[in-house]
C-alpha cells in the first residue's frame, strides 16, 4: 500500500468527523466525530513518518526515525484526556439543561 | 548552538518545573487544610508564581538574547521572546489569582483544584511561548485548552458556566483537531517537526515543485484555525463572547489576556519562524490575507460590541477587537511590528485586567454585570468609577493614557510597512470603539441610580486598582517600555 | 522653564484641588482661581517681555522624551503662540469666576477637570514637537467631554459624545498624516538616512529643502488634507460644524467660553502652524485660485461666513445664535488664511484673537441672562434695557464688536482678512461681504427683541448684572476697545513671523 | 499747533462720553452730564475756529503707523485743508447749538444724561470722520456715526416704531457701507494703500494720476461708484433713502444734528473728498442719482402732513442737490450748499422741535408708550422696512397746527428766515447763493459742452428748486398762518424757553451770507492741492485748475455771480476765456430762472394754503394717481418688502426644498418668513443633510453590529459551520491572489 491510500483513508475519516460534528444532534456523537478527526490526524502522522521521513544511518545500521509515531501516540493520549473532560462537561450540561442536544444549549447568544 | 540533552535542559526548564511542583503542593495542601475559608492555597500558588518568576529571571540572565538555547533536543527553546511572554503570563496569572481571592462566585470547596488548574494552565502557556516543534506546539495547546475548558465551567450549579464550558470544548476540540490535521500535512511535506527545519524544507519543496502551493496553503489554513481560535480572530472568534460571558469573571479576564497572549506567542513563532522565509512568502503571501483577517477581526469585534448591555460580554467583544489590532502587528514580519505587539500586550495587560477587576468589584457589590448596574457609580464610588474611566478610555486609545501609545506604536509599524488602508481601518475602528466604551462612562458619570448609598471597598481593593490604573496612565509616558524590539529577536 | 511652569501649574493645581476636602467649596474655588492666575501672570510677563528681532522661538525647553521615536519635550513660543497663550491664560480665571455660583454638583471635579483642560490648551499652543502637539491636542478632549456631559444642559450626553466622536474622527486622520510625515522625515532623494524627527521647526525647514520627501507636492497634498480635516473639525469648518451648536447650547457658560474662546482657535492655530508653514506646496494646491479645488479653501471660508450668518439669523435660542455667529466669524479666519498674503494672514490671526475675546464676552453675557431668567428664548424677553442698563450697555458693546463695528477689535481682523482675500479671490470675497450685512442684521434684531421695546412684565424685578460678572467682562471689554483702537499692540507680536511665512508661501 | 488743536477737538467730546461710560459701569452718573458735553463741544468749536489760521499748503500735519504688517502698512492721520476746516466749524457749531437746545428740549427725560453722552460720542465720530486722512479712518468714523445715529434714533426704544426705525437705519446704511468697503478693497488691491494723500506722495490721489488715460478708467469708475454707494446709504440717496424719514422717530434735536446738518452731509463730504478719483462716468452716475433724489424727495414732501417728515424729505432732496452739483463737477458749489444747508435745515428742525415742544412733545413718547395695542414684545413685524401706516403723532401733525405765529413769534420769525433761505429768495439769503451756484454750474457745464445730460440735470435741479419753495411755504402757512385747527392744543402752545430760542436765533443769523464774512476771509484759505484724473474735456473743472478753489472760502459768501462764473471758468487760457463767458452767461440765466421758479412756488403755495384759492384736496382728487404715487412715497418700502419676500421665497426654494412654511410667512411679514424659512433650512440642512449623513453612518454601523449579533445564534454547531466556512473562504481568497 502506498502513501496515497493512507492519505485517502485519513481524509475520509476527517471528513466524516467534521460531518458528524456539524450535523449530529447529540453531544456524544459530536464527541465521536471529534475522535474521528483526531484519529485521522494520527493516521496521517504515522503514514507520513513511515513513508516520508528519511531513514538515517547510526553506526552502520539504517534506523527509522519515529517522530510521527511519537506524535500519534501523544495525540491518542490527548484525545483520551479530551474525551474525559468532554464527558464530564456533558454530565454537567445534562444536570443543568436536562438534555445534551447541542442546539438546546443556547442561552448565551447575541 | 547544539540542542541540549534532557538532563542539562532541566536547569533552564526550572520555571515550568517550579509551577508543576507548586501545583502539586496546592493540591496536597488543599487536602491537608480543614478550614474551607482559609486562603492558604491561593497564597501557596502565589508563592509558586513568585518562585517561578525568580527562576525566569535567573534563566534569562543565563542567555543572551541573540543566541537562544534549544532544550530537550530542540523541542522547546529558551530565548528573550519566551522570557518576555513568560513574565507577561505570570503577571496575568497573579492578577487572576488576586481577582479570585476577591471574587465571590467561586465555589469554596473546589479552591485547591481551581488554583492547581490555574498553575497548570500557566505551565501550558509557558510551553506555548517556547515550543519550537510541532509536537510540543500541539501538546502545549491541548494542555492549555483542556485546563481552560475546566476553568470556564468551574461554576458548579451555574448553567451559563456549564454551557460556556460545553461550547468552549466542542469548539476547541474541533479547532485543535483541524489544526492537528494541518500539522500532520506539514509534517508530511517537511518530514520533520522542527520549525526551523520545516521552513527550510517547505521552501525547498515549494521551489522544486515537490508539493503544490495549494496543499501548503490548506495546511496553513487548518493550522490557522487552531491558532486563530486561541487568539479569537475572525472567523474563529465565535466561541469567545459566549465563553467569556459564562465563565467566572477572573477566568474571563485570564482568558482575554493570558490565553490571547500565549496564542500570539504561538502565532508569532509558528508563522515567523516556520513560514517567515521570503521564498515561502512570495509563493504564499499569508501576510496579506492575515491583514484582511485582522481588519475583519477588529471591525467585527467593535461592531458587535456596540449593542451589548452586559459589560462582560462587551469586554469580550472589545478583546476580540484588540486581538485584531495585535494581529496587524503580527502580520508585518518587521522588528517594529514585534516591538509594537510586545508593547501593546503590556499595555493591554494592565488596562484590560483593570477593567475586568472593576467588573468583579461591581459584580460583588451591585450584584450585576449589566451596564445599568454602573449608573451613578461616579457618586457611589468615585475612585472605582475614575479608575474604570481611565481603563476604558485607555482601551479606546485617548492620550495621554497608555492605550493611545500602544495604538501609536502599532499604527506606526503598520504605516511603516505602507499598509495605509489597514491603519485607516484600525483607526476608524478605534473611533467606533469610543462609542461603546463611552456608554459605560456615560452610565457611571452622566446618569443617576435609584440607590445612591455609597459602595465601600477595602484599601486592598484600592491598592490593587491603583496597581492597574497607575501603569495605565504612565507606561506610555515613560521611555523604557518602547525598546523591546531591539532586545528581543525571533529566529 | 517659565513656559513649562506656565503649562503645568494648572496640572499641579488639579492634583491639589482633588486632594482638598469636598465640603470646603470656597477653598476649592479660591485655590482654582489662584492656580489659574499664575499662568495669567506668567502669560502677561511673556507677552510683555516678548521681543523677537530674529524669528527664533523664545523660552525654549527641549528635553528628550521617547527616544524610540525621537520624540522630545520641545516647547517654545513665537509671536503667534504667545498671543493665544495670553488669551488662554486670560480666559482661565475669567471662567473660574464665571462658574463661581452656578455649579451645583461636584464642584471639586469640575474645577479639577477645568485645570486639566487649561494645561492641555496651554501645552498645545506652546508645543514645538509634532507628537507633543498632538498629545496636548487630544488632552483637551477628555476634560471637555466630562465638563459638557456632567455639568451640561438637558441634552448634554448627546452633545458630549457628539463632540468627542467628531473630534476623535478628525484627529484619527491627523494621526495618519503625522506618522506619514515622521516616516518621510529622513528620506532625501528616495534614500533614508539619519534619524527621523518630530521637531516642528526642523520639519518645516526639511519640507522646504528640494529633493526631500516632505517637499514632494503630492505627498504634501495628502498630508495637508489629513491635518486639515483634523483641524477643520475643531474650527469648525462646514460641513464638520454640527457638533458646535449642540456642544455650545448644552455646555455650562464657562465651558462655552473656553470652547469658543480657545478650542476653536486650536483648529486655526494648527492650520497656520502645521498646514501652512509645513506644507506650502499642499496649501498652494488648494489656494492657487484655479478651478474649484484651487479656490476650495476660500470657498470653505465663504460658506462658513454666509452659512453661519444665515443660521444665526434663524435662531431663537440666544446661545445657539452666538454659536452660529462664531461659525461665521471663523469663516473670516479661513478666508484670510486662504489669501496667503500679509494682510490676509495677519488679519486672520488677529481675528482669531479678537474672536476669542469677543465670543467669550458674548457667552458670558448669555450666561448672565440665563442665570437670571433660566431660559434663553430670545423672543421671551423684551425691553430689558429699562431694567438692566449696564448689562444692555455691555451687551451692545459686545454685539457691535462682533458685527465688526470699526473702532472695536472685531473690525480690524475682518477688514484685514477681506482686504487680503480680495487680492486673491475677488468674487468670493465680494460675496462674503454679505456676511457683514447679515451679521449686523441678526445682532441688531436680537438687540431689539431682547432689550428694546416694552419691558416684558415677567421680568419686572430682574436683578442688574452684579460686580463679579462685571469683573469678568471688563478685561475683555477693555481688550476689545484697545485692540480696536491700537491693533499694533497685538499685531507687532506676530507680524514678523507672518512676514516670514508669507515669504515661504510666495516662494512656491 | 495744528496737531494739538485737532487732538483737542477730537478728545474733548470723547472724554465727555468716556466719563459717562466709565461711571456707568459703576451704575452712577456724572451730575451735570449735559453741561459737561455742551462745554466739550464749545471747546471743540473754539479750537476749530482757531484752526482757520492754521490751514497750510501741507494738508497732512500728522501721520502715524496704525497697522504695520511688514510689507503693507496702514497709517492714520489728519488731513487739513479748507474743506476740512469748513466741515469742522459747521459740525462743531451746529452740534454746540443742538446741545444747548437739547438742555431745554430733553429736560425731564428719564435718560437725560445718556442723551448728552451719545451726542458727544456722535460729535467725536463725526469730527474723526472729517479730519482723518485715509479711507480706512473715514470708514471708521463713518460706521461710528452710524452707530450713534442707531443709538439716538432708538433713544426712546420703548416705542416699537423707534426700535424698528433705528434697526432699519443701521441696516440700510450698512448695505451702502458694504459697497463702500468693496470699493476700498478695489482701491487697496490696486494701490496697496488707503491713504488719500501721504506726505510721501504715495497716497491714492497721487497714484491715481498715473492711471489717467490708461485703460483702467472703467475699473476706476466702478471703484468710484462703489465708494459712492456708501454715500448713497449715509446721505439717503435714492434708492436707499427710506430710512431717513423713519429716523424722525428719534428726538428732534437728533434729527436736527444728525439727520439734517452733519451725518447725512458726510456722504456729500465723502464724495467731495474723493472727487479726484471720480471719472466722468462715475460723476455722471452720481449726478443723476442726486438729481433723481432731489426730485423724488421733493415731490413726496409736498403731500406729507407730519412736520418732521416734510423736513426729512426736504433734507433728502437738498442732499440730492449737493450730489448733483458734485457729480456735475462744480463740487465747490456742492460744499457751499452743504454749509448753508446745514445751518438753515438745522434751524428748521430745531424750530419744528420747538413747535412740537410747544405741543408738549415731551409726553408724546410716553403717551404712545402706554398705547395698549402696540405691545412691545410681539416681534412679528421684523422686516428691515419700517411699517408704513404709522399714524402721525398728534403733536407733529400740521393739520392740528395753524396760527402759531402769534403764540411763538421768535420761532416763527427764525423758521421763516430759514424757509426763505431754503426756497432761494434772492440776494439776502445764503441758500439763494449756494443754490444759484449749483444751477449756474450745471447750466454752464451744459451750455459749454452742449451735453444733453447736463441740460436734463439742470431741468431736474430747477424743478426741484420750485417744488422746494412750494412745500416749504406750505409748511409755514399750515403751521403759523390761518386759524388754529385744533383749538385746545393751540391753547396749550407757548413760546419755548430761552435755551431753545437762542440757538434758533444764532442759526437764523447764520442764514444771512453777510454774517459769514465775519469769520471767513479768503486769504486764510490755501487751496487743497488735489490732482485730477479727469478726461481732458472735463479737466478744467477739476479743483486744482480752478481759481474758485483758490478762494473757496471767498466763494462761501456767494456775493456775486461774477465770481461764481470765474470760479467755474478755467484758468485764463484762451480756451478757458470763452468758458468764462459761457459760465458768466449761464449764471445769469440760472439766477433769473431760479428766482422765477422760487417765486412761482411760493406764489402757488400762498394761493393754495393761505388764500385757499384752490383746494389742495381738489387737486389731489383730480390727479389721484399722481397723488397716490407721492403719498405712498413711490412705493419704495413696498418694493423692498416685495424684494425681500421674493428673496426669501428663492431662499426657501434653495434651502428648504420648497418648505411651505413661507407662505403664511409672507402673510405674517417678511421677518417671520425669513425666520421660518431659515429655521426650516437649518432644520433641513443641518439636521437632515449634515447631521443626517453622520446619523446614517452611525445607524448603518449600529445595524451592522446587530447583524453580527444575529450570526451569534448561540448554537455551537452554527459556530462550527462558520469555522469551516471561514477556512474554505480563506483558501479561496488565497487562490484568488
Amino acid at each position: 500500500m502506498s502513501l496515497q491510500h493512507y492519505l485517502v483513508i485519513s481524509s475520509i475519516l476527517f471528513s466524516l468527523g467534521i460531518f458528524a460534528v456539524l450535523t449530529r444532534k447529540n453531544a456524544i456523537s459530536i464527541l465521536m466525530g471529534i475522535e474521528l478527526i483526531l484519529n485521522s490526524c494520527n493516521l496521517n502522522f504515522v503514514a507520513f513518518s513511515r513513508f516520508v521521513t528519511p531513514a538515517e544511518t547510526i553506526v552502520g545500521s539504517e534506523v527509522f526515525r519515529f517522530d510521527g509515531q511519537i506524535i500519534a501516540i501523544f495525540g491518542i493520549v490527548l484525545a483520551a484526556a479530551e474525551a474525559a473532560v468532554f464527558l464530564a462537561i456533558i454530565l454537567a450540561i445534562y444536570r443543568e439543561f436536562g438534555s445534551i442536544r447541542p442546539d438546546e444549549v443556547d442561552t448565551l447568544k447575541g | 548552538m547544539e540542542p541540549l540533552k534532557n538532563i542539562e535542559s532541566l536547569a533552564y526548564f526550572s520555571p515550568e518545573i517550579l509551577l508543576v511542583v507548586f501545583a502539586a503542593a496546592v493540591i496536597i495542601a488543599d487536602l491537608l487544610v480543614k478550614n474551607r475559608e482559609s486562603e492558604l492555597v491561593a497564597y501557596i500558588s502565589l508563592a509558586g508564581l513568585g518562585c517561578s518568576l525568580v527562576a525566569i529571571l535567573i534563566t534569562n540572565s543565563l542567555i543572551n538574547s541573540n543566541e537562544p538555547i534549544p532544550l530537550f533536543f530542540g523541542m522547546i527553546r529558551l530565548d528573550g521572546f519566551a522570557v518576555f511572554f513568560k513574565i507577561l503570563l505570570l503577571l496575568a496569572t497573579t492578577a487572576t489569582i488576586l481577582f479570585s481571592l476577591r471574587s465571590e462566585e467561586l465555589d469554596v470547596k473546589l479552591k485547591g483544584e481551581y488554583y492547581a488548574l490555574l498553575l497548570a494552565v500557566t505551565f501550558g502557556m509557558f510551553l506555548m511561548a517556547s515550543s519550537t516543534n510541532l509536537l510540543m506546539i500541539f501538546i502545549s495547546l491541548e494542555t492549555v485548552s483542556l485546563t481552560s475548558y475546566i476553568l470556564a465551567g468551574f461554576l458548579t450549579h451555574s448553567p451559563r458556566s456549564s454551557e460556556a464550558a460545553f461550547k468552549y470544548i466542542t469548539y476547541g476540540a474541533v479547532a485543535s483537531g483541524t489544526m492537528l490535521f494541518g500539522l500532520s500535512m506539514i509534517f508530511g511535506m517537511a518530514g520533520t517537526g522542527d520549525l526551523s527545519q520545516i521552513s527550510l524544507q517547505i521552501a525547498s519543496v515549494l521551489e522544486s515543485g515537490g508539493v503544490s502551493t495549494l496543499s501548503v496553503l490548506i495546511a496553513i489554513t487548518f493550522i490557522l484555525a487552531g491558532i486563530g481560535y486561541k487568539i479569537a480572530s475572525v472567523p474563529f472568534h465565535m466561541w469567545s463572547p459566549d465563553v467569556y460571558e459564562g465563565a467566572p469573571i477572573p477566568i474571563t479576564a485570564f482568558l482575554s489576556v493570558a490565553s490571547k497572549a500565549a496564542g500570539f506567542a504561538l502565532f508569532l513563532r509558528f508563522f515567523h519562524v516556520g513560514f517567515g522565509k521570503p521564498e515561502i512568502l512570495q509563493s504564499i503571501d499569508w501576510g496579506f490575507i492575515l491583514a484582511i483577517v485582522s481588519a475583519l477581526t477588529m471591525t467585527v469585534g467593535n461592531l458587535a460590541a456596540l449593542p451589548q448591555r452586559n459589560v462582560k460580554r462587551l469586554l469580550a467583544y472589545s478583546s476580540i477587537a484588540h486581538g485584531g489590532y495585535l494581529l496587524m502587528g503580527a502580520v508585518l514580519l518587521t522588528p517594529e511590528g514585534l516591538g509594537a505587539i510586545f508593547f501593546y500586550l503590556i499595555v493591554y495587560l494592565f488596562m484590560n485586567l483593570g477593567a475586568f477587576y472593576v467588573v468583579v468589584l461591581i459584580a460583588n457589590e451591585a450584584g450585576t454585570e449589566m451596564i445599568d448596574g454602573y449608573r451613578g457609580l461616579a457618586t457611589r464610588a468615585p475612585l472605582v468609577a475614575g479608575a474604570m474611566a481611565i481603563f476604558l478610555f485607555s482601551l479606546t486609545g485617548i492620550p495621554p493614557l497608555a492605550g493611545f501609545f500602544g495604538k501609536w506604536v502599532l499604527f506606526y509599524a503598520v504605516i511603516g510597512e505602507g499598509l495605509y488602508w489597514l491603519a485607516f481601518i484600525g483607526l476608524l475602528n478605534s473611533v467606533v470603539s469610543l462609542y461603546y466604551y463611552a456608554r459605560i462612562v456615560k452610565a457611571m458619570y452622566f446618569e443617576t441610580s435609584e440607590d445612591t448609598n455609597g459602595l465601600s471597598f477595602s484599601t486592598g481593593t484600592f491598592a490593587l486598582l491603583s496597581v492597574f490604573a497607575i501603569p495605565t496612565i504612565f507606561i506610555g509616558l515613560l521611555n523604557i517600555f518602547y525598546t523591546f524590539s531591539d532586545k528581543i529577536t525571533l529566529q | 522653564m517659565l513656559l513649562s511652569l506656565m503649562i503645568f501649574v494648572p496640572l499641579l493645581g488639579m492634583i491639589v484641588v482633588l486632594l482638598l476636602p469636598r465640603e470646603s467649596e470656597e477653598l476649592i474655588k479660591r485655590a482654582t482661581l489662584a492656580f489659574t492666575l499664575v499662568p495669567l501672570l506668567l502669560g502677561i510677563y511673556l507677552f510683555i517681555s516678548y521681543n523677537n528681532p530674529n524669528l527664533e522661538h523664545l523660552w525654549k525647553a527641549n528635553a528628550p522624551w521617547i527616544d524610540a521615536f525621537n520624540i522630545n519635550y520641545h516647547i517654545g513660543i513665537d509671536g503667534l503662540s504667545v498671543t493665544l497663550l495670553l488669551l488662554t491664560a486670560l480666559l482661565g480665571p475669567i471662567c473660574v469666576l464665571a462658574s463661581w455660583r452656578n455649579i451645583e454638583k461636584g464642584l471639586k471635579a469640575y474645577m479639577g477637570l477645568f485645570l486639566l483642560l487649561e494645561t492641555g490648551m496651554l501645552g498645545f499652543f506652546a508645543a514645538l514637537d509634532l507628537f507633543l502637539f498632538f498629545v496636548f491636542f487630544e488632552l483637551t478632549l477628555l476634560p471637555m467631554y466630562f465638563l459638557i456631559g456632567v455639568w451640561g444642559g438637558p441634552r448634554r450626553e448627546y452633545a458630549a459624545i457628539k463632540f468627542f466622536l467628531y473630534t476623535l474622527f478628525g484627529s484619527v486622520l491627523m494621526l495618519v498624516a503625522m506618522i506619514a510625515v515622521y516616516l518621510n522625515s529622513n528620506v532625501i532623494n528616495g534614500v533614508a538616512e539619519g534619524v527621523r524627527t518630530f521637531d516642528i521647526p526642523t520639519l518645516i525647514t526639511l519640507a522646504g529643502t528640494t529633493g526631500h520627501a516632505l517637499a514632494d507636492s503630492t505627498f504634501q497634498m495628502w498630508v495637508f488634507l489629513g491635518f486639515f480635516i483634523g483641524f477643520a473639525v475643531k474650527v469648525p469648518i462646514f460641513p464638520f460644524h454640527t457638533w458646535l451648536p449642540d456642544a455650545h447650547v448644552e455646555a455650562p457658560t464657562a465651558i462655552s467660553v473656553i470652547l469658543a474662546g480657545v478650542l476653536l482657535k486650536m483648529g486655526t492655530y494648527g492650520i497656520v502652524r502645521i498646514n501652512m508653514a509645513m506644507f506650502p506646496e499642499g496649501l498652494a494646491i488648494f489656494t492657487n485660485g484655479v478651478g474649484i479645488v484651487g479656490n476650495s479653501l476660500a470657498l470653505l471660508g465663504f460658506i462658513n461666513i454666509v452659512y453661519g450668518s444665515f443660521c444665526a439669523l434663524a435662531q431663537t435660542d440666544f446661545k445657539k445664535l452666538v454659536a452660529y455667529s462664531s461659525i461665521g466669524h471663523m469663516g473670516f479666519v479661513i478666508l484670510g488664511l486662504a489669501a496667503g498674503n500679509s494682510a490676509g494672514i495677519n488679519g486672520a490671526i488677529l481675528q482669531m484673537f479678537n474672536h476669542g475675546v469677543i465670543s467669550a464676552m458674548l457667552f458670558l453675557l448669555v450666561g448672565v441672562l440665563y442665570d437670571r431668567a433660566h431660559h434663553r428664548e430670545i423672543n421671551g424677553f423684551g425691553g430689558l434695557a429699562t431694567k438692566m442698563p449696564v448689562y444692555t450697555g455691555i451687551t451692545t458693546l459686545a454685539f457691535m464688536a462682533s458685527l465688526g463695528l470699526p473702532g472695536l477689535s472685531g473690525f480690524v481682523g475682518e477688514a484685514l482678512s477681506l482686504l487680503g482675500a480680495f487680492q486673491e479671490f475677488e468674487l468670493i470675497t465680494i460675496l462674503s461681504t454679505i456676511g457683514i450685512v447679515v451679521g449686523a442684521a441678526y445682532f441688531l434684531w436680537t438687540l431689539q427683541r431682547v432689550f428694546l421695546g416694552q419691558l416684558n412684565p415677567k421680568y419686572e424685578d430682574l436683578p442688574e448684572i452684579n460686580r463679579r460678572e462685571i469683573l469678568t467682562l471688563v478685561p475683555l471689554g477693555i481688550l476689545t476697545i484697545v485692540l480696536g483702537i491700537w491693533p499694533n499692540f497685538a499685531l507687532d507680536m506676530f507680524s514678523e513671523s507672518v512676514t516670514n511665512l508669507v515669504n515661504v508661501l510666495d516662494a512656491i | 499747533m495744528v496737531v494739538p488743536l485737532i487732538s483737542i477737538i477730537l478728545l474733548a467730546p470723547l472724554a465727555a462720553f468716556t466719563l459717562f461710560a466709565v461711571l456707568g459701569l459703576a451704575k452712577r452718573n456724572f451730575p451735570r452730564q449735559d453741561y459737561l458735553s455742551t462745554f466739550a463741544m464749545l471747546v471743540a468749536l473754539g479750537c476749530s475756529l482757531l484752526l482757520i489760521q492754521e490751514v497750510t499748503s501741507d494738508p497732512t500735519p500728522l501721520t502715524v503707523e496704525w497697522l504695520s504688517l511688514g510689507s503693507v502698512n496702514f497709517s492714520m492721520g489728519f488731513y487739513l485743508d479748507s474743506v476740512t476746516v469748513i466741515m469742522l466749524i459747521v459740525v462743531t457749531l451746529v452740534s454746540s447749538l443742538v446741545h444747548i437746545f437739547s438742555i431745554g428740549y430733553m429736560h425731564g427725560d428719564p435718560r437725560y444724561p445718556r442723551f448728552f453722552a451719545f451726542l458727544s460720542l456722535f460729535s467725536f465720530s463725526m469730527l474723526f470722520l472729517v479730519v482723518s486722512d485715509n479711507l480706512l479712518g473715514i470708514y471708521i468714523g463713518w460706521e461710528l456715526v452710524g452707530l450713534c445715529s442707531y443709538l439716538l434714533i432708538g433713544f426712546w426704544f420703548e416705542k416699537d416704531t423707534a426700535a424698528n426705525a433705528c434697526k432699519k437705519a443701521f441696516l440700510t446704511t450698512r448695505v451702502g457701507d458694504v459697497g463702500m468697503f468693496i470699493g476700498m478693497m478695489m482701491l487697496f488691491a490696486k494701490f496697496g494703500t488707503l491713504s488719500l494723500h501721504d506726505g510721501t506722495e504715495s497716497g491714492i490721489f497721487t497714484l491715481v494720476e498715473g492711471l489717467s488715460g490708461t485703460g483702467d478708467m472703467v475699473w476706476l469708475s466702478v471703484a468710484g461708484i462703489l465708494i459712492f454707494c456708501g454715500a448713497v446709504g449715509k446721505s439717503a440717496q435714492v434708492p436707499l433713502h427710506t430710512w431717513l424719514p423713519d429716523a424722525m422717530e428719534g428726538p428732534t434735536p437728533v434729527s436736527a444734528l444728525i439727520h439734517a446738518a452733519t451725518m447725512v452731509a458726510a456722504g456729500v463730504y465723502l464724495v467731495a473728498r474723493m472727487f479726484p478719483i471720480l471719472t466722468p462716468t462715475s460723476s455722471l452716475v452720481i449726478a443723476y442719482v442726486g438729481g433723481i433724489t432731489a426730485l423724488v424727495a421733493a415731490t413726496i414732501a409736498i403731500v406729507r402732513f407730519d412736520i418732521k417728515r416734510v423736513l426729512a424729505y426736504s433734507t433728502i432732496s437738498q442732499l440730492g442737490y449737493m450730489m448733483l452739483a458734485i457729480g456735475a463737477g462744480s463740487y465747490v458749489a456742492g460744499l457751499f450748499h452743504l454749509t448753508t444747508h446745514a445751518f438753515f435745515k438745522a434751524l428748521l428742525f430745531l424750530g419744528s422741535g420747538s413747535v412740537i415742544h410747544a405741543f408738549h412733545a415731551m409726553h408724546a413718547h410716553h403717551d404712545d408708550a402706554e398705547h395698549p395695542e402696540d405691545t412691545a414684545h410681539e416681534h412679528d413685524d421684523n422686516s428691515l422696512v419700517h411699517e408704513h401706516g404709522a399714524e402721525i403723532p398728534p403733536d407733529q401733525d400740521m393739520r392740528n397746527m395753524g396760527g402759531l405765529r402769534h403764540k411763538m413769534p421768535l420761532t416763527f420769525i427764525t423758521m421763516l428766515i430759514a424757509t426763505l433761505s431754503i426756497s432761494g429768495v434772492p440776494f439776502v439769503f445764503s441758500g439763494f447763493w449756494s443754490k444759484d451756484k449749483i444751477l449756474g454750474g450745471v447750466l454752464g457745464r451744459a451750455m459749454e459742452w452742449s451735453s444733453v445730460h447736463h441740460y436734463i440735470l439742470f431741468g431736474m435741479a430747477l424743478l426741484a428748486a420750485g417744488i422746494t419753495a412750494f412745500y416749504m411755504f406750505r409748511l409755514i402757512f399750515m403751521t403759523f398762518f390761518g386759524e388754529p385747527r385744533n383749538q385746545e392744543m393751540h391753547d396749550m402752545a407757548h413760546e419755548s424757553p430761552w435755551v431753545m430760542v437762542v440757538p434758533l436765533i444764532v442759526l437764523a443769523a447764520l442764514s444771512f451770507p453777510v454774517v459769514n464774512t465775519i469769520w471767513f476771509n479768503k486769504d486764510n484759505f490755501k487751496p487743497p492741492k488735489q490732482p485730477h484724473i479727469h478726461a481732458p474735456q472735463h479737466a478744467y473743472v477739476s479743483p486744482d485748475s480752478k481759481i474758485g478753489d483758490a478762494n473757496f472760502g471767498f466763494s462761501l459768501f456767494g456775493v456775486s455771480t461774477a465770481q461764481a462764473a470765474e470760479e467755474d471758468a478755467g484758468p485764463d487760457t484762451a480756451h478757458a476765456d470763452d468758458a468764462h463767458h459761457i459760465h458768466h452767461l449761464a449764471h445769469n440765466i440760472a439766477m433769473v430762472l431760479s428766482i422765477c421758479v422760487a417765486g412761482l412756488g411760493i406764489l402757488l403755495s400762498w394761493l393754495f394754503y393761505h388764500r385757499r384759492r384752490f383746494s389742495a384736496e381738489g387737486v389731489a382728487t383730480t390727479f389721484r394717481p399722481v397723488y397716490n404715487l407721492f403719498w405712498n412715497k413711490y412705493y419704495f418700502d413696498e418694493f423692498y418688502d416685495g424684494v425681500l419676500v421674493a428673496l426669501t421665497v428663492w431662499k426657501s426654494r434653495l434651502f428648504a426644498k420648497f418648505d411651505l412654511s413661507f407662505i403664511d410667512g409672507i402673510v405674517n411679514g417678511v421677518g417671520k418668513v425669513t425666520r421660518d424659512v431659515l429655521s426650516a433650512f437649518i432644520g433641513f440642512f443641518d439636521n437632515r443633510v449634515v447631521d443626517g449623513f453622520v446619523n446614517r453612518v452611525a445607524e448603518v454601523t449600529w445595524a451592522a453590529g446587530g447583524r453580527i449579533r444575529k450570526i451569534q445564534t448561540g448554537a455551537i454547531q452554527t459556530y462550527l459551520f462558520v469555522v469551516l466556512g471561514g477556512i474554505v473562504l480563506i483558501i479561496l481568497i488565497f487562490r484568488l491572489f
